[in-house]
This record gives C-alpha cells, sequence and structure tokens, in this order.
C-alpha cells in the first residue's frame, strides 16, 4: 500500500500521496485524476473515502455542485480505465448515489401524509457510512488485541513418548482364543478335557508350591490352611495337595501317630535335609 | 533412559496438589487448547466437573505474575506466553507473522460482528468488491468458515469465525469481543437546502 | 493481566530473577533446545555465559520437583514433561496398544490353563518347540514365574501364574478365566459345521 491514512489522530498527515504528507485535503473533490489514483489505494473504497471527507476535512459531500462532480468522476472513471475499472465502479456507483441524493434534496419536499414525514433521502447513506465506520473501527480494536503467534506463543512442551513403556495388554478372552487356536491345531476333540474343578485344584497346586517355596521349608500341614475361606475352598486345596503328592511335587512327613504332620517341596532344594531319601 | 510403565490405574493422585501438578503437566505439554471433557478423561477415578474448574482456576491462579499464564479459550485450557516475553521471543525469531492488510481486517470484523454473513452483505458493508484472496487468507489461517449457505438465488455461502480465531485471540466467545463504538451519528450531511 | 514490570525495549531486565523469568519463557516456548549462545541473543545487553550457567542451574533447580525438568542436551537446554506424567498425556490421545505374538499368548494360555506345568508339558500341547524369549517375556511381566521342579529327571521347572497376572487381568482367581469345558463343546459345532 503506498499510502497510509492514520485514522486516530488529526495532527498527523492526513494522507501520504507519493510519499509526500498530505497536510490539508483539497476542500472540494476537483482532485486531480493522477491524484485520485493514488488515494484510491489508500481508501477502502468510496464509503471509506466519504468518511475521511466527512470525518477528516469536513468537507460537505452533498453540498458540492453536482456539475463539476459528475465530471470528476467521468474524467477519473476514465483515467481508472486503464487500472482496475472494478475498483472505479464501485465509485462510481457512489457517485451515482450522491447525485441521486443530491437531486431528491433538490425537489420539493412532500409530506406523505399527515404528520409523517418524508424519508431523508440522506438516511440509507448516513446508516452505511455508519456502519461501516464501526466496522472499520471493530476492525482496528481486533488489530489491537494480543494475537497469536504475532504477541505471544502457545505453550507445548517437548513430549519424548519413548520414555513411555507401552506393555501388550491381554484379556481372558485373548487367553480363551489362544486356547481356542491351540485345540484347533492339536485337533483336541475331547469332550471334558478340563473342567472348572480341576482348573480350580490346578491354581491352588501353583498356590500351594509358591507357599511352601516361600517358607523355605517345613510347613505344618495344619498351617497350610486358611479356614476362613470356607469349606469348598478347603476342600479344592486339599484336592491340590494330594494331586501334588501324588505328582510327586511334594511331600508329606509325620515322625509318630498323632504328631504334626509337616509339608515340604520334594525338589530337594529344601534346606532341611529329611530323615529319608526322596523316593527316586 | 527412565521408563515409565503405563498402568497408572493403581496409584490415581487423591489429593488437590497432585491432581493440580497432573494438569499442569498435561495442559503445558498439549498440542491444543483441552476441554474440561478431555482433561477429565486424564484421570481413571471420576473427577467431577466442578472440581476440576476450581483445580484449573487455583492453578491459573498459582502462574499469576509468572511467564506464562492459563487461558480458558473458546476450545479448551492452555499455557501461553504473556504478550511482555514477546520482544525476547522475537529476538531468537526474527520472523515475524505477516500483518493482515486493512481490507482482509475490516473483512474478518464484518464476518466476526455479523455472522454469518454471505460475501455479499460484506460487500454492501464495505462498498467494494471482496476479493477472494482476502477470504482465502482469513480461511487459510482457520479463523473462517463455511458454515452453511443462504437460502436466497446463488445459495451464497454463509462465512462466520471459528473456534480457532477464538482461541488465537483468547477468547472465549464471541461476546468477549471489543463491543462495538456508538458511532458519532451526527454525520455533518449539511442540509442542501440553503 | 499481572504486570511483570518488564519493558524489553527500554529497561533490560536486571535482577537475577527477572532474567531468569525471562529464560523460562523463552525455554517453554521453544521447540527445539536452546544453546547459551543463542539464549544470550534474547538480551539486548550482554550477559555473561558464566552468568547465563548459573542461571540455567538455578532454573533447573527451581523445576525439581514439577511437572517439567530442564534438561541439558549436546544442543542445548530444553523442557521436558517428566516420564512419570506420560500415562496421563497418553490417556488423552491413546495410541494402539502392542499385542503379543500368537506364541506369546498361547504360552500364557496354557501356563494359566493347566499350571503348574513345564516347558515341555507347553510344548506338547503346542506341538512346537517353545523359545527361552517367550518364558521371559511373560516372567518380565511378573506374569508368570517359577513355582517349583517336577521329579522327573533334568527337574524341569514348573511355571504358574502370578498374582499380577490376576490384577492385570482384573481377575480374583483362575477360575474366573472363561471356561474351557464349554468352549470344548463351542469349538465341536463350530468344526462340525464345516
Amino acid at each position: 500500500m503506498s499510502a497510509i491514512v492514520t485514522v486516530e489522530k488529526s495532527v498527523e498527515p492526513l494522507a501520504r500521496i507519493y510519499g509526500e504528507p498530505m497536510i490539508q485535503m483539497p476542500l472540494d473533490l476537483y482532485i486531480p485524476p493522477d491524484a485520485m489514483a493514488v488515494m484510491l489505494d489508500a481508501f477502502e473504497g468510496p464509503l471509506d473515502l466519504l468518511l475521511y471527507l466527512i470525518r477528516k476535512a469536513n468537507v460537505n459531500v452533498l453540498d458540492i455542485p453536482m456539475a463539476p462532480l459528475t465530471v470528476q468522476y467521468l474524467t477519473y472513471v476514465e483515467a481508472m480505465r486503464s487500472h482496475n475499472l472494478e475498483l472505479a465502479a464501485d465509485y462510481l456507483v457512489m457517485a451515482a448515489m450522491l447525485i441521486e441524493i443530491k437531486s431528491r434534496m433538490l425537489l420539493p419536499k412532500t409530506r406523505l401524509v399527515e404528520g409523517e414525514e418524508a424519508e431523508d433521502p440522506r438516511a440509507e447513506l448516513v446508516r452505511r457510512l455508519i456502519e461501516y465506520e464501526q466496522m472499520k473501527l471493530a476492525a482496528y480494536n481486533i488489530n489491537a488485541m494480543p494475537q497469536a503467534e504475532r504477541d505471544f506463543d502457545w505453550v507445548e512442551v517437548w513430549v519424548e513418548k519413548s520414555m513411555l513403556q507401552r506393555l501388550p495388554e491381554v484379556s481372558p478372552e485373548d487367553l480363551k482364543d489362544a486356547w481356542g487356536a491351540i485345540l484347533r491345531q492339536a485337533k483336541l476333540h475331547t469332550h471334558h478335557m478340563i473342567q472348572r474343578e480341576e482348573l480350580s485344584v490346578r491354581e491352588h497346586m501353583g498356590l500351594i508350591l509358591r507357599r511352601l517355596r516361600d517358607s523355605g521349608g517345613f510347613v505344618e500341614f495344619v498351617d497350610m490352611f486358611n479356614t476362613t475361606l470356607g469349606a469348598p475352598v478347603l476342600v479344592v486345596h486339599f484336592l491340590a495337595m494330594l494331586e501334588l503328592a501324588r505328582e510327586h511335587l511334594l511331600e508329606m512327613t509325620q515322625s509318630e501317630v498323632f504328631a504334626p504332620i509337616y509339608v515340604r517341596l520334594a525338589d530337594g532344594r529344601s534346606e532341611h535335609k529329611p530323615e529319608y531319601k526322596s523316593a527316586e | 533412559m527412565a521408563e515409565v510403565n503405563i498402568n497408572p490405574n493403581t496409584s490415581q493422585p487423591n489429593n488437590p496438589g497432585e491432581l493440580k501438578r497432573v494438569l499442569e503437566a498435561v495442559l503445558l505439554s498439549a498440542q491444543q487448547p483441552l476441554s474440561v471433557l478431555e482433561l477429565r478423561k486424564v484421570f481413571v477415578e471420576e473427577i467431577g466437573t466442578d472440581v476440576l474448574r476450581v483445580l484449573l482456576d487455583e492453578l491459573r491462579e498459582e502462574w499469576t505474575g509468572r511467564p506464562l499464564e492459563l487461558l480458558q479459550l473458546a476450545s479448551g485450557w492452555r499455557f501461553r506466553t504473556r504478550a511482555e516475553f514477546l520482544p525476547y521471543l522475537e529476538r531468537l525469531n526474527p520472523e515475524k507473522p505477516p500483518k493482515y492488510s486493512r481490507a482482509v481486517l475490516e473483512t474478518l470484523a464484518i464476518i466476526a460482528y455479523r455472522q454469518p454473513v454471505t460475501r455479499g452483505d460484506i460487500e454492501d458493508i464495505r462498498g467494494v468488491t471482496v476479493a477472494t484472496q482476502i477470504i482465502k487468507v482469513l480461511e487459510e489461517r482457520g479463523w473462517v468458515d463455511v458454515v452453511g449457505h443462504r437460502d436466497t438465488p446463488g445459495r451464497p455461502a454463509l462465512l462466520a469465525t471459528t473456534k480457532k480465531f477464538l482461541d488465537d485471540l483468547g477468547l472465549r466467545s464471541v461476546t468477549e469481543l471489543p463491543p462495538l463504538e456508538m458511532m458519532n451519528q451526527t454525520l455533518e450531511l449539511a442540509d442542501a437546502q440553503h
């Protein structure tokens, strides 16, 4: 943009034309076409130019001799033909509007109905000028607000995702599916291969072995049972112990009748050597 | 490298201080504003929306007078650098974002204050043709988009501002935009009678 | 907005606290590590490298116990979110979790359903050799451990699932695993159909 119009301070140059500050606006619209072309760059359109003339230069836009204004705009349109016809058209429309308003105001006022005044032909122009001026100021205010990237930065601290160890998740269903795949592969079609009962016995076999391993030696038989868990659990636990004994995974010893029964792992890892050799 | 296991199901922080540290960590490292709904997802155990809001307000308080500020924006909460530190940041990255022309700014203002509007509405207010390029600049910034079409001949597109526009201006809603100024209605349009 | 008395054009901050706040703002919003050289560029007035290093060390201290840590990397200084907060961030944008291979899942299933079992038992059931790595994966996860040794030649280790396995799968007991009996029937039904 070759010219800058300062909106808010009247002490500054009104406009810059060819880089030269224009301190005073011509008091009428008799602007030489070449200067006008530059002026057009400085304004956002005919409304902007009109507002400027009204607010800053105190030009009475409606008090302009019609003939010279028409001549001036037509000359101007000629000059703009080589530049930007579309832009010129906007100004031409505005000129036509001004002329229309002016001519309507020159006609004698007609009273419509009693008490009602005829609409002021300037009203629509005033409404548009005010709305435009409002938006022009709003644009200025928005631009004055802090804007991301221009006036501040968003904070986005470095996250090193590799520090997060992501472990695979497994659901009971996955295990069932895996088991199904094994069965299919092995073509095992036994009906009652494993039952719930047996499974819980197997779980308790693991629990017993772990208990014995952690205790590192003999555990008294009665201490192997948690009586608070109820009869069904006690039975399963006992079955598991018998199963382990049958599989030679644990040993039960009793030195004499009615003496305490001791249970230990049969893997020979126990620190406490039994009196007898493990059966092997 | 220190590795952390993703299974904090067991140890959920449960005192306000720890919860705030988690919120702080998440907000500081997020790539976009986080809504209260999203922030609740961060915790395994349910946290009430009201509790979360209190914590966020306290967190914002804690950062008062520090170089960052926690803002509540249209699309959620986000930390930003305070404007007064920008000159230092600029010295590090001297590239400045482009300034918008008056045409772009006026178009943006009309869309923001009069939304939803068609291009024709904007042209009526500005009194000039609106170049396609102007709308495109705003759309590419992600500040403006088409929200529908007016049921008139040609079905012109209706333009409105986006959440990103509000976020980038640090606003929660269009109502937080500066109020339109009351213009001096006496436009000195002299009576031509004399 | 809280006023921070820094006007970078006229008055360079000159007390260590203010200098640190500037460094903090710059480092928190930087997209890459910043070298001491770059950080010096931030200030209009010259700051000695040694002074800057002291300030950076102090800043790192200040962030101890907070959700971010200030790191000195090969290419410069940078804030990073502490590892323990990553699980929370992860929940915000969950990525697809990795999966165990079929071999691992089948091995786990056999240990779970037939425990205690030896590696030989698993090989018998699966019909293929079980790689040491597979057992190791399950042991490292804490889902499987050795509960004893079978009293047969070679004294093979007996494997069983652990309490952690039950916890991680949300089970109270192995008996809560899907029952196999019914499964065998459905398998047979499925097989009978083709």
